[in-house]
């Protein structure tokens, strides 16, 4: 228990009567990549939004650094240092790229650095540079994952949760998106990423929890979980044809 | 089966917004029962080519022929009656119906709306995506990947000769993906329908398709078949990186 | 109902019109305790007290339906007082013409009532025949050269002001005048800038003009505000108010005003009426007469009829006559009604001085807003 | 009936239909940004104008104080008014999907703070009468109204600071964010709330400037705000909606379609031509005379 | 619930109010006409839930359909254009003349088609319900400067002579707002309807999948149209008068909007429970605190917003036919 970023413990959330976990329980250590794969529907989202605050939590706790995450809006969780990219990205569609980013770094703490997070963020998307004045909304779809995680990383997060960034990226920009994470790593920055591209995930993993029907089925590094037959067999199964 | 038979031609479509030109002299044939992927980086127009197919857009330059007519600017709904259907990249649903009602829609104002019995054809739908347990569950409760048939199956029930399909397996696991790859090669197979893909995962692309077409910024850089698109250096230096370890 | 005579009365409690509803309701109410302090309403030998109830119309002709309903069935009431403006009291008459129940009525201009043909209300009012006739016959008293040459018509846009113009153009005909301008007005224009445009470039010396209070002081701030001025500024409706003045001050000076009742007419009862409003609410009433007396006509009908029901009413009012209320002696024709003759005053020093018919003061035309 | 005018007249109609539209423009600019933040049609701004008309008007009668000075007053006591009004009543609302129940909770506010206005103050028509009511004064050679160039000059400071604030200001672009997606901005530390009742306060603010304006120039009574409601919506949707300039600019454009239809054609067609210029912009660009289109699958 | 059930508990209670004017001394009471006008604005709150509530389309212009209709009524009754031989010869009869019920409804949808068409295919959402108070507006003007033909300012007076009861009225009222409920129930159920939510959930996808997505909207907007023209005609018939004051009075848009979502947007009983709760609390204010009657009805507009946002149909759960179709 050397350096607990995250702890969530016996997590239970529903949506109305209906449960989408049950006693979940996973832990982030500060400075590492935690990925959480499973199926569509596992609950992966759902965990996610408990831990940001867009779900309330019925039972079971979820501290950050030793606060209470249960209870805190999403905005106050933001500004304990969480920065979220949702699944669907979450985009201000109408205002331009340039603004995106900016709010990106909205809270005081991050106001002061807006300027070095912009360079860095147009660094590692040139892209999002070139398009600086054109509105969100009218991106393309891997664009808009740009900027999405982009925008995150403009507050300097303690924790950086991504719900699917690779999705609808073309492998080129996969590629460069893992290697992002990675550089991010390297540069200190706890992830907690969901993806379903399970085996790039779990290589990049220093540790990983699989995701089954709201329970956690199972645990270990990445690397123990890629060498594990059954997952292997349930989630990675090359294309026979 | 008339394996031959053009069913779609787009002569050089161009599409500009504003002064940004996203498409430049895009030609592009199907055949009917074909099955064509459509690669290319983000941002490449792969979308926009879709939205001007089915007349979201008129292309400020250029033809869309379908079954022999010009279709270029025609409304949207009677490109859709007219033989072309197609799914969205973030997944359009009628979030307030169920899986069977979203399914009836195509199956009552598609192009078979005329050819008899809706209910079979929704039901017959549902039943190639495998849907056909949680046909009477709300879409708004429904999982990314089954929404993602739903899509699917509700363009099916239309009744088609081309169907869009415009990244159906993006957010799948690989099972999902192969789930999806079945999907879509029993459309081609049992329905006869032609289907033009767009997709970033390139090796069910590469395994499935009859040919595959490359954009890039808004040109076509490459239409060919699976291995020749594989080798192709533009394609690889525009899209596919080299092989990663 | 029994023992006593239950006077039911829409009334604008609430809405635009709830300033001028509050003086009805309480010239009503000063008119039951007037005749209950006398004993009540004498019938069959026996006086019975009467009993007020009112309802609110809410301003608006199309709640007025509901007001009466609610008198009608809700209440029980016997019969029926009006509420305070045309287009609301032909809704009012209409549903007591329904429900069989007799509709007093001040305010509303017979050229709208009239034509309905109506069993079970009366009217007394002015007419705009004459009304309209008032500023034409003051100047002709005139000396010549004060006589207006370009006269200027300005009427909102509602019944009452269409009506009320069409007075005055045949007026104007029968007098040998022709307007310059004739423009209706939309109600709540909040910028008269281009009609004063107008009526500038119309080189205008004479205004007639009816609107309500806040349109009229809009008017004649703007028409100070871009200099322009006319000697004779006669308005209808919207002038005789002591808001009027309150939010004009001294630049309310010369302007004519009409009115159709005041504390200084030498009838019985006026000058009382008057000075009671006077003491309660510190300023004076243009209207709070006419409901006044229209309450004493009613009682008085009742007591001829020796009953509320609607066709005795009718018997007793129309072709009759009733004496000494408080605006006059009032003689209703054959269709049921009666006119009361039209007032002008002019605007001094914050008091209205009875120019039409026969006052003693003299016409002051205005002289430009510099030189004042 | 007369000659074409002379150029004079329509320089003369141009300042003066601009001096008066410019009120409907700072009633628009308020509900600019609140149908902005909040995808409201705020009906009871008007109402909101008029209850400060009487406010301005109370403090020149009670306490001998301006009603131009009052601004000073007015305009922080309408930020606070405007930030209880939406954790009073709109907080709750906002998270709704459907758009309707705000809608109604204003029509209902428009209700309650017109008939109050009616109990407090009587339903008669009001008006503040200073030293300066009514005078005119002489601009590019044409005689106009010193109030209504106040209030022109009011709506342009009001119009230009809230234009800087969510142009330039990091809480300003926090605003717009949230007016579109409530989730995502609160992902960045933006308290949905906060922002939303931020822009109440302002939106409520520009009502008391243009109160200010309303009561120096106009008399009133409870109910005159409705029809400015009505203007201001057509201007802001003449302008563009979510474009605050553009709300400005649609107020000085109805004020002058406003001026030229009474001169030409006449009073009763002005409302008739005003909606029908405002129906035919709806039309042909949608996004207003100032927006700019776009739309993606 | 079942359907059948629901749908026999909600026929129970038609049956029963259609046979209360048999109850002694029912048709002098005041709940007579006050069930009459829940009849009528029960009718308009149908007609704004079509458009907006299944078709997603908020219009805030039904006000001017109510009048359309009312003025048609009004126009064919008192001009003698065209049945005016029938009103001379049977005095009685003209009530609720069918023919000129149906005119007046299909004046308003003529009106509504006609708006609708440049409305609905170049304006999406707010811009929609701004260019609808638009048209309510300039509707109003023209009439105020009608002429002889709309009787201007002063709107136009029917011959009023006849009328001695209530009852007409009351079972007009109440069997329209069963065949409204019947029609629009129907409907729902049908193909029609089917593209009507598609529509309101996804209008790019729905017509991507091949509805005609304008024909569809305007198709919605002219019955909802159509439904207000034929309140506007039953409503002339009661009162004798239409003026532009009184018929295109916003509150005739905006008392429906209310009273539908606060039975429940969206579903088939719902505007019917809305308009009998709000307009009682209404008439109970009028009743008990007429000088401040507004004021309470303002609050009680904001409380039932706050505390029952998704309408009557969340807490009546029960309740048949209030469920959220979809
Ligand atoms: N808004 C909602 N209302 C009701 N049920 C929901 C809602 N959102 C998700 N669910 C249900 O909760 C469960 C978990 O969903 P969640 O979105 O967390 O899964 P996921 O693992 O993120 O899947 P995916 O890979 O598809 O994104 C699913 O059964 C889903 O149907
Ligand atoms: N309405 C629009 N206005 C301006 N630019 C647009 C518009 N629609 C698309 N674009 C631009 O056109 C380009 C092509 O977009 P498109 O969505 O077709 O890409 P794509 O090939 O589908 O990419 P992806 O794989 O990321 O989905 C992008 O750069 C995008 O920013
Ligand atoms: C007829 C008018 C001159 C006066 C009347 N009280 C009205 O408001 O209509
Ligand atoms: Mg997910
Ligand atoms: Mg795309």
């Amino acid at each position: 228990m050397a350096n607990r970023l995250l702890e969530v413990s016996d997590l239970e959330v529903a949506y109305g009567d209906v449960r989408a976990l049950w006693g979940v329980s996973i832990h982030v250590e500060a400075g590492s990549v935690v990925a959480i794969v499973g199926a569509n529907g596992a609950g992966k989202t759902t965990l996610l939004r408990a831990i940001s605050g867009l779900l309330p939590v019925r039972r079971g706790t979820i501290a950050l650094g030793g606060a209470s995450l249960a209870g805190p809006a999403p905005e106050a969780i933001a500004r304990m240092g969480i920065a979220h990219v949702p699944e669907g990205r979450g985009l201000f569609r109408q205002m331009t790229v340039l603004e995106n980013l900016e709010l990106g770094a909205f809270q005081p703490k991050a106001r002061a650095n807006m300027r070095q997070a912009l360079d860095k963020a147009y660094a590692l998307f040139p892209r999002l540079k070139e398009r600086a004045g054109q509105k969100a909304g009218s991106l393309s779809g891997g664009e808009q994952q740009m900027l999405a995680i982009a925008r995150a990383t403009m507050s300097d997060p303690k924790l950086l949760i991504l719900d699917e960034p690779s999705i609808g990226l073309s492998p080129l920009v996969v590629q460069q998106m893992f290697s992002l994470i990675e550089t991010l790593h390297r540069q200190g920055v706890t992830i907690l990423l969901v993806e379903q591209n399970i085996h790039q995930a779990l290589k990049i993993a220093d540790y990983a929890f699989v995701l089954k029907t709201g329970e956690i089925a199972m645990q270990g590094t990445g690397a123990e979980l890629i060498a594990d037959p059954e997952i292997q067999k349930a989630y990675m199964g090359v294309l026979e044809l | 089966m008339q394996q031959s038979e053009t069913i779609l031609s787009l002569e050089s479509i161009q599409m500009r917004f504003g002064g940004l030109v996203v498409l430049d002299g895009i030609d592009l044939a199907v055949a009917r029962a074909e099955l064509v992927g459509l690669i290319g980086p983000n941002g490449a127009g792969k979308s926009t080519l879709f939205n001007v197919m089915t007349a979201i857009y008129a292309p400020t330059r250029g033809k869309v022929r379908f079954l022999g007519r010009d279709v270029t600017g025609v409304a949207p709904h009677k490109i859709c009656r007219l033989g072309i259907a197609r799914t969205f990249q973030l997944v359009r649903t009628f979030l307030t119906m169920t899986a069977r009602e979203n399914v009836m829609v195509g199956a009552v104002y598609g192009a078979g709306s005329r050819a008899g019995n809706a209910a079979q054809a929704a039901d017959e739908a549902l039943d190639l995506v495998g849907l056909s347990a949680r046909r009477d569950m709300p879409t708004r409760h429904m999982t990314l990947s089954d929404r993602r048939l739903l899509e699917i199956a509700r363009g099916v029930a239309s009744q088609p000769a081309l169907l869009l399909l415009d990244e159906p397996m993006a957010g799948l696991n690989p099972t999902e993906i192969r789930q999806m790859v079945d999907v879509i090669r029993r459309t081609r197979q049992e329905r006869g329908i032609a289907i033009l893909w767009v997709e970033h995962k390139v090796d069910a692309i590469m395994k499935v398709c009859d040919r595959v077409v490359v954009l890039d910024h808004g040109v076509k850089i490459a239409d060919a078949t699976p291995a020749e698109v594989v080798a192709n250096r533009k394609v690889i230096e525009a899209y596919l990186g080299e092989p990663a370890a | 109902a029994d023992g006593e005579i239950v006077v039911g009365a829409p009334i604008s409690l609430t809405g635009p019109l709830a300033g001028d509803g509050k003086e009805q309701e309480w010239a009503y109410q000063q008119a039951v305790a007037d005749i209950n302090k006398a004993g009540g309403i004498e019938i069959g030998g026996k006086k019975l007290p009467v009993k007020l109830v009112v309802a609110d119309d809410e301003s608006s002709e199309s709640k007025v339906a509901a007001a009466l309903e609610n008198l009608i069935k809700v209440q029980k009431v016997d019969i029926l007082l009006s509420t305070h403006s045309g287009p609301m009291n032909i809704a009012g008459a209409i549903v007591a013409e329904k429900y069989k129940k007799f509709y007093m009525i001040t305010t509303c201009f017979p050229f709208e009532w009239q034509p309905l043909k109506l069993k079970y209300s009366a009217l007394f009012f002015f007419h705009p025949g004459p009304g309209s006739e008032v500023p034409f016959e003051i100047w002709q008293k005139l000396p010549p050269e004060q006589r207006p040459k370009n006269p200027a018509l300005v009427t909102e846009d509602s019944p009452d002001g269409k009506g009320f113009g069409a007075g005055f153009v045949a007026a104007a005909e029968k007098y040998g005048y022709k307007f310059a301008v004739n423009d209706p007005w939309a109600i709540g224009a909040t910028d008269d800038s281009a009609l004063i445009t107008k009526l500038q470039a119309a080189n205008v010396d004479a205004m007639l003009v009816f609107g309500s209070p806040a349109d009229t002081i809009t008017l004649i701030r703007q028409m100070k505000e871009l200099g322009f001025s006319v000697p004779y500024f006669h308005g209808w409706k919207g002038t005789w108010t002591g808001e009027f003045h309150d939010a004009l001050g001294a630049d309310s000076d010369y302007v004519l005003t009409d009115g159709f009742w005041s504390e200084s007419f030498p009838y019985k009862g006026a000058k009382e009426l008057g000075e009671r409003y006077d003491k309660e609410f510190k300023k004076d009433s243009v209207t709070v007469g006419a409901f006044y007396a229209n309450a004493q006509v009613l009682f008085q009908a009742i007591e001829r009829a020796g009953s509320t029901d609607a066709d005795k009413v009718h018997d007793a009012i129309f072709n009759k006559e009733f004496k000494d209320t408080v605006v006059g002696d009032l003689k209703f024709d054959e269709t049921g009604f009666a006119l009361i003759p039209s007032v002008a005053t002019q605007w001094w020093q914050g008091r209205h001085q009875l120019i039409y018919p026969n006052g003693d003061w003299t016409y002051k035309p205005a002289p430009a807003w510099d030189k004042r | 009936m007369f000659d074409f005018p002379p150029p004079q007249i329509f320089l003369q109609l141009s300042l003066n239909g601009a001096l008066g539209g410019a009120m409907y423009g700072v009633a628009a600019v308020g509900l600019s940004l609140i149908f902005g933040t909040m995808r409201l049609i705020f009906l009871a701004q008007g109402a909101m104008i008029i209850l400060a008309a009487y406010f301005v008007r109370a403090l020149f009668q009670s306490f001998g104080i301006d009603p131009f000075l009052s601004l000073v007053i007015v305009v922080p006591v309408g930020l606070a008014a405007g930030w209880l009004i939406y954790q009073g009543l709109f907080r709750k609302a906002a998270v709704e999907e459907d758009r309707n129940i705000s809608l109604l909770i204003a029509v209902g506010l428009m209700f309650l703070a017109e008939n109050l206005m009616t109990v407090i103050w009587g339903g008669n028509t009001a008006g503040v009468v200073t030293s300066y009511t009514a005078s005119g004064i002489h601009i590019l050679g044409i005689r106009t109204s010193f109030t209504r160039t106040m209030g022109f000059l009011i709506a342009l400071a009001g119009t230009g600071l809230v234009m800087l604030f969510l142009r330039k200001t990091l809480v300003g672009k926090a605003v717009r964010a949230a007016s579109e997606d409530i989730t995502a901005a609160s992902l960045m530390g933006i308290s949905p709330h906060r922002v939303n009742a931020i822009a109440f306060a302002v939106g409520i603010a520009l009502a008391g400037a243009a109160g200010v304006a309303v009561a120096t120039t106009f008399p009133f009574n409870p109910f005159a705000g409705f029809i400015f409601s009505l203007k201001a919506l057509v201007a802001l949707a003449l302008g563009g909606i979510g474009s605050v300039a553009g709300a400005l600019a649609g107020g000085i454009i109805l004020g002058l379609i406003e001026a030229y239809v009474q001169f030409f054609v006449g009073g009763s067609w002005t409302n008739a031509v005003a909606y029908g210029v405002f129906l035919a912009v709806l039309m042909f660009k949608p996004e207003g005379l100032f927006g700019r289109p776009y739309k993606k699958a | 619930m079942t359907m059948r059930a629901s749908m026999s508990i909600w026929a129970v209670i038609a049956a029963a109010l259609a046979l209360l004017p048999f109850w002694p001394g029912a048709i002098d009471s005041y709940a007579f006409s006050f069930l009459f006008f829940v009849f009528i604005y029960a009718i308009l709150s149908q007609a704004w839930n079509l458009i907006a509530g299944f078709g997603g389309q908020i219009s805030l212009g039904n006000h001017a359909f109510f009048g359309l209709g009312a003025y048609a009524t009004a126009i064919l009754w008192s001009g003698n254009y065209l049945w005016g031989s029938l009103y001379e010869s049977h005095p009685r009869i003209y009530y609720f003349d069918p023919v000129t019920m149906a005119i007046a409804g299909l004046v308003a949808a003529l009106a509504a088609a006609l708006v609708g068409w440049p409305l609905l295919s170049k304006l999406r959402g707010d811009y929609f319900a701004l260019g609808t108070l638009g048209f309510g507006e300039i509707v109003k003007v023209l009439f105020v400067n009608g002429g002889d033909f709309t009787g201007g300012a002063f709107g136009i007076v029917a011959p009023s002579s006849t009328f001695d009861t209530l009852l007409p009225h009351y079972w007009t009222g109440l069997g329209l707002t069963v065949a409204v409920i019947i029609a629009i129930g129907l409907l729902m159920r049908s193909r029609y309807g089917l593209a009507l939510i598609a529509v309101r959930d996804d209008e790019m996808a729905a017509s991507a999948n091949g509805i005609d997505t304008l024909k569809v909207k305007i198709a919605a907007f002219a019955g909802s149209a159509f439904i207000s023209g034929v309140a506007g005609s039953l409503y002339t018939y009661y009162i004798f008068h239409v003026g532009p004051d009184s018929v295109f009075d916003l509150d005739w848009m905006l008392l429906p909007l209310m009273m539908t979502v606060v039975g429940g947007t969206g579903t088939l009983m719902g505007p019917v429970v809305g308009a009998f709760v709000m307009y009682a609390v209404f008439d109970l204010a009028r009743i008990v605190v007429p000088d401040y009657h507004p004021v309470v009805s303002g609050l009680a507009i904001i409380l039932a917003m706050l505390f029952l946002p998704k309408g009557l149909a969340r807490i009546g759960f029960g309740l048949p036919g209030l469920v959220r179709r979809g």
